[in-house]
């Protein structure tokens, strides 16, 4: 079978991907891609240590489940953002968009 | 080498191929088919890990809505799809460097962990995931405080999505 | 290795091997004299005028979006059917309360005029 | 055991002891068997929806008072073969603006989508697909990847009537996706399981006896799902051409009519399995899976039949109005309807099963009847309001 | 109803008086403030239910009320959260609840309930007055607040935060109820956030006690990894665990994991409580709906801070060490605050000091191990301070008055140089500030202030810490000398503005308040008199030592009386009071007060050196480092790295330094300084997500790094 580092290793270069994608990506958008990576990965985690670990624990499931729901709602409120400032700023780069600052 | 780890290897390689087209492809839309695909890869490692419930969930709330609003909001914000300019930024080199060192840190701390070589627990006969999984979430001695929790984060996030990208003032 | 997930991955694989082959032997049979014309965008035969690339309405965001947070509430309320009929009552309540909290969204969203399509 | 009762079994060990025969492992053996098997069945697939589309074009001619296909072979029934030849030699066109991949992608997905709905099916008691245990959500999941279809064709198609398409069509399927789930979460609640073959085995009174309402949900939301008049603003012929395929010829676009067909059909079967019982008909099904075939496949055609009297008798509606129906009134009504049924599914459960089904199909009636008041009085409200309007102007006009 | 229950319940009608406030009643003010006192009544019936059933318990500190349930799921464990109300808890759940009741009524007079609402009066600035018509002729009355129910709704919040803090049996859920009460009093400081200097007061106590929050927050994932629990009781009940903890020099600097712990844990309380070097918010607090806020900063929610050291205490006396940064930073408090306090004349401001001061004598009586003494100090001192408070509020509210009635807007109706004579205007105000002042000070024998005061100084003469005695005392002698300053600049003498001649009393929803409290100054004092007291000891028995002691394992030893410093406590109390009155009946302006030096005046420039010290370093580094290198630099390669670096040097040098630096320097005001702080602050943030998760990026692996380097040798 498959040793549980193998999924381990697997989530962490899937979170390494994100985690460029985050760090390198101009458009907003793209970002949140990017987020969506790592939280899988974060899930893949979940998962593979419910299964490995005592699996009449739901934990790691009920974890994961609930992952969905905050990447559900990171997505619809980041992409909302997004959509927000394109409409006032007429831009999605990451870059130009930092009125937060004053 | 087992079928099993043959066709982790083969969908793991995908899935880490699928992942860097998401953060390297120019074209928006691209780089969300090919989060699908990687969705897509994650959904088949689940089903590997026996959780069938989290694999069909991550198609229904990853492929069929999450993949969409993105799809959707690329074309809302359709401006850069063909934007000729760097999709990375200046540093991008940095964010690189980090993300490998990420990657070789994670790798490491794991590396000199003493179960990794851990393996996997027989499933019990008889044992229903999907039953656990119902008990674990609605029985008031588990998870019943995050599930209406839940509840509440999607709600707000419905509130909040709509009130910022569609205010009307 | 007992996985039923394997079949559904036949499934899968039988899916695309059958529309590939059919598209695939239509290939083979079919005759191929490309020209520019023939492949232009196709609007009733007038001439394509401008990009294909027109703003959208944001209402099609706002649908997918209700959809999302719909489908992920969904997503939870699955287990807590499976499991209501041994649960009983209180579990009844609780997906009650679950559903309420998300119907309020629903209202919300309904009240503040963004499920109308003007 | 013989053929007769249990074909399946008989075929699969007659193949797995040949090619063990052969000197293949067990397990490979088993697995190929399977792949085999699978394979077997969706070519079967391939062939019913081959005369679907003869179905098809038979009964939307009698319900426009033609005859239909009637040249080739007997009440025309080869018509479909010549089709199938005509689309196999034409040729195949991409548009030189298409995004390639994603365009060739797009029909292949679509098709791909309807035919894994086949691995949930329980065929019969003997034949039972794969019993996942997470069956109904695999329906949505499957209903995931048709909608990335139709947008990945309706994008790379680079035509704004193909864009606009599919955006309309992905907005009407995943808003209609929403009471389909909570439709689907019905027979869920009912049956304490989400396998295809426990809701089956459930079905002592059929669902549609207890659940009226969740049955005509789930038709509906299928319908649109499907987007099939009167949901079918994604290929409106008259203002987008044809919608998301409308850069599509040959095969291509076979791919996608015959994805749509086979899915209709395969809703119906859906249908009949969540709310008719299945291939269980007053125990016919177990005298052999030859009876128990036949009796899922005349359920899913009687339920493809509603879907197509739905398609040529209705109009099409407008976007607003379908949407704004979905999510003013159907969806609060499905979400209702679960409330309802969860609460009065463990309230009555324990007691005698007439009480369970008359409470259950009562509290459907009683639903069913107040929503339906509510509507005749909220709209003949709204109509009182326009008319009141209209009537000076009228008045004025009169004089 | 067990007590255990009726104590689950207790911290929760202001939580839902806060809910249905924002929720349900904010449109109408009567039903906002009689939801909010109400469920001020009836926490505040709980509690003392609660206490009585404490007080009768007979070994309390052995079998204290508690119970929990599980909460959170860790691993195959759960953490559990529950509630504990031991000797310590009941004695400060009295005064909270008394205290926390009597701001929710006195807030209904304050904010002018009843009054017309104000001719021009907007959200978010203190109400302006309203001008009626009465018998023909008009006048301008005090207008209500127009964000009244609002108020009461974060009023609410605070009780909240307050009793689940003294509640809770744990560290985390004390921890929530702090953070609650920071949230709180960030609101209630920029309550008027019209004004800009409110804001930045608001920002400046937010961020100050945030720098103390996260060390506690260090602390106490700290202790959890190393006990594995948060429990009180748990953690100080076994014995072994102790002993893990006490062994010297495990971690950094010689000290012991337990010194660790608490030096962390008590870096939150110098935040919170405003020591020395962290005491720089409480002064600016004052900028909140005037004594309302004021008295919640000052009298209960610094409190918070000295009750979490008192009950960490077992962990603290454990390392000598940290005892003797706590004595340190405690004593230097005391007489560096008191010293400022001489010189301002802001009443509140004076007040403010003295409080800090006060803490301080707290503090370092933990540091000196006075265990009882503390929490001695910590409850007298609520009391009287509460008053004077209220007190100053209730002089402030009647200038206010005198002010709308000349209509000279200019006259600051809260600088003491402004008032006098106000003793036959107030009269009820007078007597009552007069007795709180005096139980500040230490007026010997009757007040509350002397008892608890006197405890400390003889703990500490006691215990030999003979630099602490003296210090304090030095403190304590200030103290009465600034006491006595300003009731004589406030009440005595004649009325140096007319708008001091037209001061009028305050309504009875705060003047009750006022008498109920001067109640308790005076009395809680006397259910601590040291056994072994001249004439007086034995006469009432020293309940108090006895009944808190008992929260320890070992309950402390009283220390033996002794004249030295009995004698000292009545002379300086009496000698400050006589000095001061003596000094100020004659002076009458602030050009004539000797002791307004500049140095004192602004507070040691301490908002300045923390401007040169911190905000400028945090300049250049977003100037330099974060915009030219990361942004620029970065891409040009290290060959240009030289010119941003020089260019952004030089241009540093121009506007930080020429300019600001000088100017500031020599100007006054802190609020303009906060200003300042918060405007130059913000180039740090560029504003660009990206910039900000890689540097957090890199700050990580750089740590995490040597985390694994170090720690683990890999």
């Amino acid at each position: 079978m498959v040793p549980l580092s193998w999924y381990l290793i697997f989530a962490a270069g899937l979170f390494s991907l994100g985690l460029f994608g985050v760090l390198a990506r101009r458009n907003a958008v793209a970002i949140l891609l990017g987020v969506e990576l790592m939280l899988n990965a974060v899930n893949i985690n979940l998962a593979a240590f419910w299964r490995y670990g005592t699996i009449t624990n739901m934990a790691g499931q009920v974890f994961a489940i609930i992952v969905f729901a905050v990447a559900a709602a990171e997505v619809a409120v980041g992409l909302a953002l997004v959509i927000s400032v394109y409409r006032r700023h007429n831009t999605v780069v990451a870059d130009e968009i930092d009125m937060l600052k004053w | 080498m087992t079928i099993a780890q043959i066709i982790f290897l083969v969908v793991a390689g995908a899935t880490l191929g699928s992942a860097f087209m998401v953060v390297t492809s120019r074209n928006l839309i691209h780089a969300a088919l090919w989060l699908v695909a990687t969705l897509f890869g994650v959904a088949v490692q689940y089903a590997l890990l026996n959780a069938g419930f989290l694999a069909v969930v991550q198609v229904v709330v990853y492929i069929g809505a999450i993949a969409i609003l993105f799809i959707f909001a690329v074309m809302l914000t359709r401006k850069e799809i063909r934007d000729q300019g760097p999709q990375l930024n200046s540093s991008w080199w940095l964010s690189a460097t980090l993300s490998v060192v990420t990657f070789g840190g994670l790798v490491g701390m794991l590396w000199g962990w003493k179960d990794m070589a851990h393996t996997v627990p027989d499933i019990p006969p008889g044992f229903d995931s999907i039953s656990a999984l119902g008990d674990a979430l609605v029985s008031p001695d588990a998870f019943v405080l995050p599930f209406e929790v839940a509840s509440i984060l999607l709600l707000a996030a419905l509130v909040g999505a709509v009130y910022v990208a569609f205010n009307r003032k | 290795m007992h996985n039923e997930w394997l079949y559904v991955a036949f499934f899968f694989v039988v899916g695309l091997i059958i529309p590939v082959g059919a598209i695939g032997v239509a290939l083979i049979l079919g005759p191929k004299k490309p020209n520019p014309v023939k492949q232009e965008t196709y609007e009733c035969g007038l001439e394509t005028v401008g990009d294909s690339w027109v703003q959208f309405k944001a209402q099609y965001y706002i649908f997918a979006l209700v959809f999302l947070i719909f489908d992920v509430e969904t997503v939870f309320l699955f287990p807590w059917a499976v499991k209501l009929g041994q649960l009983g009552l209180f579990a009844v309540v609780e997906g009650i309360i679950f559903i309420t909290i998300l119907v309020v969204g629903l209202v919300y969203t309904w009240r503040k005029g963004m499920l109308e399509w003007a | 055991m013989n053929f007769w009762t249990d074909p399946l079994k008989m075929a699969a060990d007659w193949l797995t002891g040949l090619l063990t025969g052969w000197g293949m492992p067990e397990g490979v053996a088993v697995g190929l068997a399977a792949f085999l098997g699978i394979f077997v069945l969706i070519a079967i697939l391939m062939v019913i929806d081959i005369f679907l589309v003869w179905l098809e074009r038979k009964v939307v001619a009698r319900f426009q008072d033609r005859i239909g296909p009637n040249r080739l072979g007997p009440f025309g029934l080869i018509q479909p073969f010549a089709d199938i030849v005509k689309l196999l030699i034409k040729e195949d066109i991409t548009p030189a603006n298409a995004d390639k991949v994603v365009y060739n992608l797009a029909p292949i997905l679509s098709m791909m989508s309807v035919l894994i709905l086949w691995a949930i099916v329980p065929l019969a008691p003997q034949i039972l697909g794969i019993d996942l245990n997470v069956a109904a959500l695999y329906i949505i999941a499957t209903g995931a990847i048709g909608t990335l279809s139709i947008i990945m064709a309706g994008w790379s198609s680079n035509n704004k009537f193909a864009l606009l398409g599919a955006f309309r069509q992905v907005a009407v399927m995943v808003s209609f996706e929403i009471p389909m789930v909570a439709s689907l979460l019905i027979p869920t609640v009912l049956a304490g399981s989400m396998g295809m073959n426990k809701i089956i085995e459930a079905q002592n009174i059929w669902f549609v006896v207890l659940s009226p309402l969740g049955a005509l949900i789930f038709m509906i939301a299928a319908i649109a799902e499907l987007g099939r008049s009167p949901f079918d603003m994604g290929e409106a012929e008259s203002e987008l051409i044809s919608g998301y395929n409308v850069e599509y010829s040959g095969m291509k676009f076979g791919m996608f009519y015959a994805g749509e067909l086979l899915h209709a059909f395969t809703f119906g079967g859906f249908w009949g399995i969540l709310f008719f019982g299945g291939y269980s008909f007053f125990g016919l099904e177990d005298v052999s899976p030859f009876l128990a075939i036949p009796i899922l496949l005349t359920k899913a055609v009687i339920g493809y039949w509603i879907i197509m009297w739905v398609k040529y008798t209705m109009m099409r509606i407008r976007i607003d109005h379908m949407l704004a129906f979905n999510w003013k009134f159907l969806t609060p009504l499905s979400f209702v309807l679960l409330m309802v049924t969860a609460l009065v599914h463990v309230l009555f459960k324990d007691t005698s099963p007439w009480l369970y089904g008359l409470s259950m199909l009562g509290s459907n009636l009683i639903l069913g009847w107040v929503v339906i008041e509510f509507l005749r009085r909220f709209s003949r409200a709204e109509r009182e309001k326009l008319e009141g309007h209209a009537k000076p102007a009228m008045e004025a006009a009169g004089h | 109803m067990t007590t255990e229950t009726l104590i689950w319940l207790i911290p929760l009608p202001p939580a839902l008086a806060f809910f249905l406030i924002v929720l349900f009643t904010n449109k109408s003010k009567a039903l906002s403030h009689s939801v909010g006192v109400g469920a001020a009544i009836l926490s505040f019936l709980g509690s003392m239910v609660v206490f009585f059933r404490a007080v009768s318990v007979e070994h309390l500190g052995e079998h204290p009320f508690e119970s929990s349930i599980p909460w959170m799921p860790t691993g195959d464990t759960w953490f559990n959260i529950g509630v504990l109300i031991d000797p310590l808890g009941a004695a400060v759940l009295f005064f909270v609840s008394i205290t926390i009741f009597m701001i929710f009524l006195y807030s209904v007079g304050y904010h002018n309930f009843g009054q017309p609402a104000g001719d021009h009066d907007r959200k978010g600035l203190p109400p302006h007055g309203a001008t009626v018509e009465e018998h023909g002729h008009k006048h301008v009355v005090p207008s209500v607040e127009p964000m009244y129910s609002r108020f009461f709704a974060f009023l609410g919040l605070f009780a909240f935060g307050m009793y689940t803090l003294v509640v809770s049996d744990n560290l985390l859920t004390m921890f929530v109820g702090w953070e609650i009460m920071g949230l709180c009093s960030y609101l209630l400081i920029g309550f008027w956030y019209g004004k800009p200097s409110a804001r930045a007061a608001a920002i400046k106590a937010f961020m100050t006690t945030r720098i103390g929050d996260v060390f506690m927050l260090l602390g106490i994932g700290l202790l959890y990894s190393v006990a594995g629990t948060l429990n009180f009781r748990e953690i100080f009940g076994n014995e072994e665990l102790m002993h893990t903890l006490a062994v010297p020099g495990a971690t950094l600097f010689g000290l012991s994991l337990a010194g660790l712990i608490a030096l962390l844990l008590f870096i939150g309380t110098v935040g919170k409580s405003a020591q020395w070097p962290l005491h720089v918010w409480l002064p600016d607090a004052m900028e909140g709906p005037t004594p309302v806020s004021a008295m919640i900063h000052a009298a209960t929610m610094v409190s918070a801070g000295v009750h979490a050291v008192i009950r960490m205490f077992p962990l603290l006396s454990l390392d000598h060490n940290t005892m003797g940064v706590v004595a340190f930073i405690g004593t230097f408090t005391a007489i560096f605050a008191a010293t400022i306090a001489v010189a301002q004349n802001d009443i509140k401001r004076v007040l403010a000091y003295s409080t800090i001061s006060q803490l301080g004598f707290m503090i370092a009586a933990l540091g000196i191990g006075a265990y009882v003494a503390a929490a001695f100090h910590l409850i007298t001192h609520a009391f009287f301070k509460a008053l004077l408070f209220l007190g100053s509020g209730s002089v402030i509210h009647g200038m206010e008055h005198g002010v709308l009635h000349t209509g000279n807007h200019s006259v600051d109706p809260q600088d003491m140089f402004n008032m006098g004579g106000l003793r036959n205007k107030m009269p009820i105000t007078f007597w009552t500030f007069v007795i709180g002042g005096f139980a500040l000070s230490g007026f010997p024998l009757i007040t509350a202030g002397f008892w608890s005061k006197d405890e400390i100084l003889a703990d500490a003469w006691g215990h030999g810490h003979l630099v602490v005695f003296l210090t304090l005392a030095l403190a304590a002698f200030m103290t009465a000398f600034y006491t006595m300053r300003q009731i004589t600049l406030t009440f005595l003498g004649e009325p140096r503005t007319k708008e001091a001649e037209h001061a009028q009393e305050t309504p009875w929803t705060m003047t009750v308040p006022l008498m109920v409290l001067s109640i308790f100054a005076v009395g809680y004092g006397w259910v601590g008199i040291p056994e072994d007291f001249p004439v007086l000891g034995g006469l009432v028995p020293n309940w108090f030592h006895d009944f808190v002691g008992h929260t320890l394992h070992e309950v402390p030893e009283a220390v033996e009386f002794s004249w030295a410093p009995l004698l000292t406590s009545l002379g300086v109390a009496l000698g400050g009071l006589f000095l001061g009155w003596f000094y100020y009946r004659n002076v009458n302006s602030a050009k004539e007060d000797f002791f307004q030096i500049a140095l004192l005046k602004n507070k040691y420039y301490f908002d300045e050196a923390y401007d040169f010290v911190f905000v400028k370093p945090a300049i250049w580094l977003s100037e330099v480092f974060t915009y030219q290198w990361m942004d620029k630099g970065a891409i040009d390669g290290f060959l240009h790295i030289f010119g941003p670096t020089t260019g952004g040097i030089g241009g540093f040098i121009r506007n930080y330094i020429d300019l600001p630096v000088i100017n500031k320097f020599i100007g006054d005001g802190s609020a303009d300084v906060v200003q300042w702080v918060g405007r130059s602050l913000r180039p740090i943030q560029s504003g660009r997500i990206q910039q900000y998760m890689m540097l957090s990026l890199v700050v990580l692996v750089v740590i995490g790094g040597a985390l694994l380097y170090f720690l683990l040798g890999l």
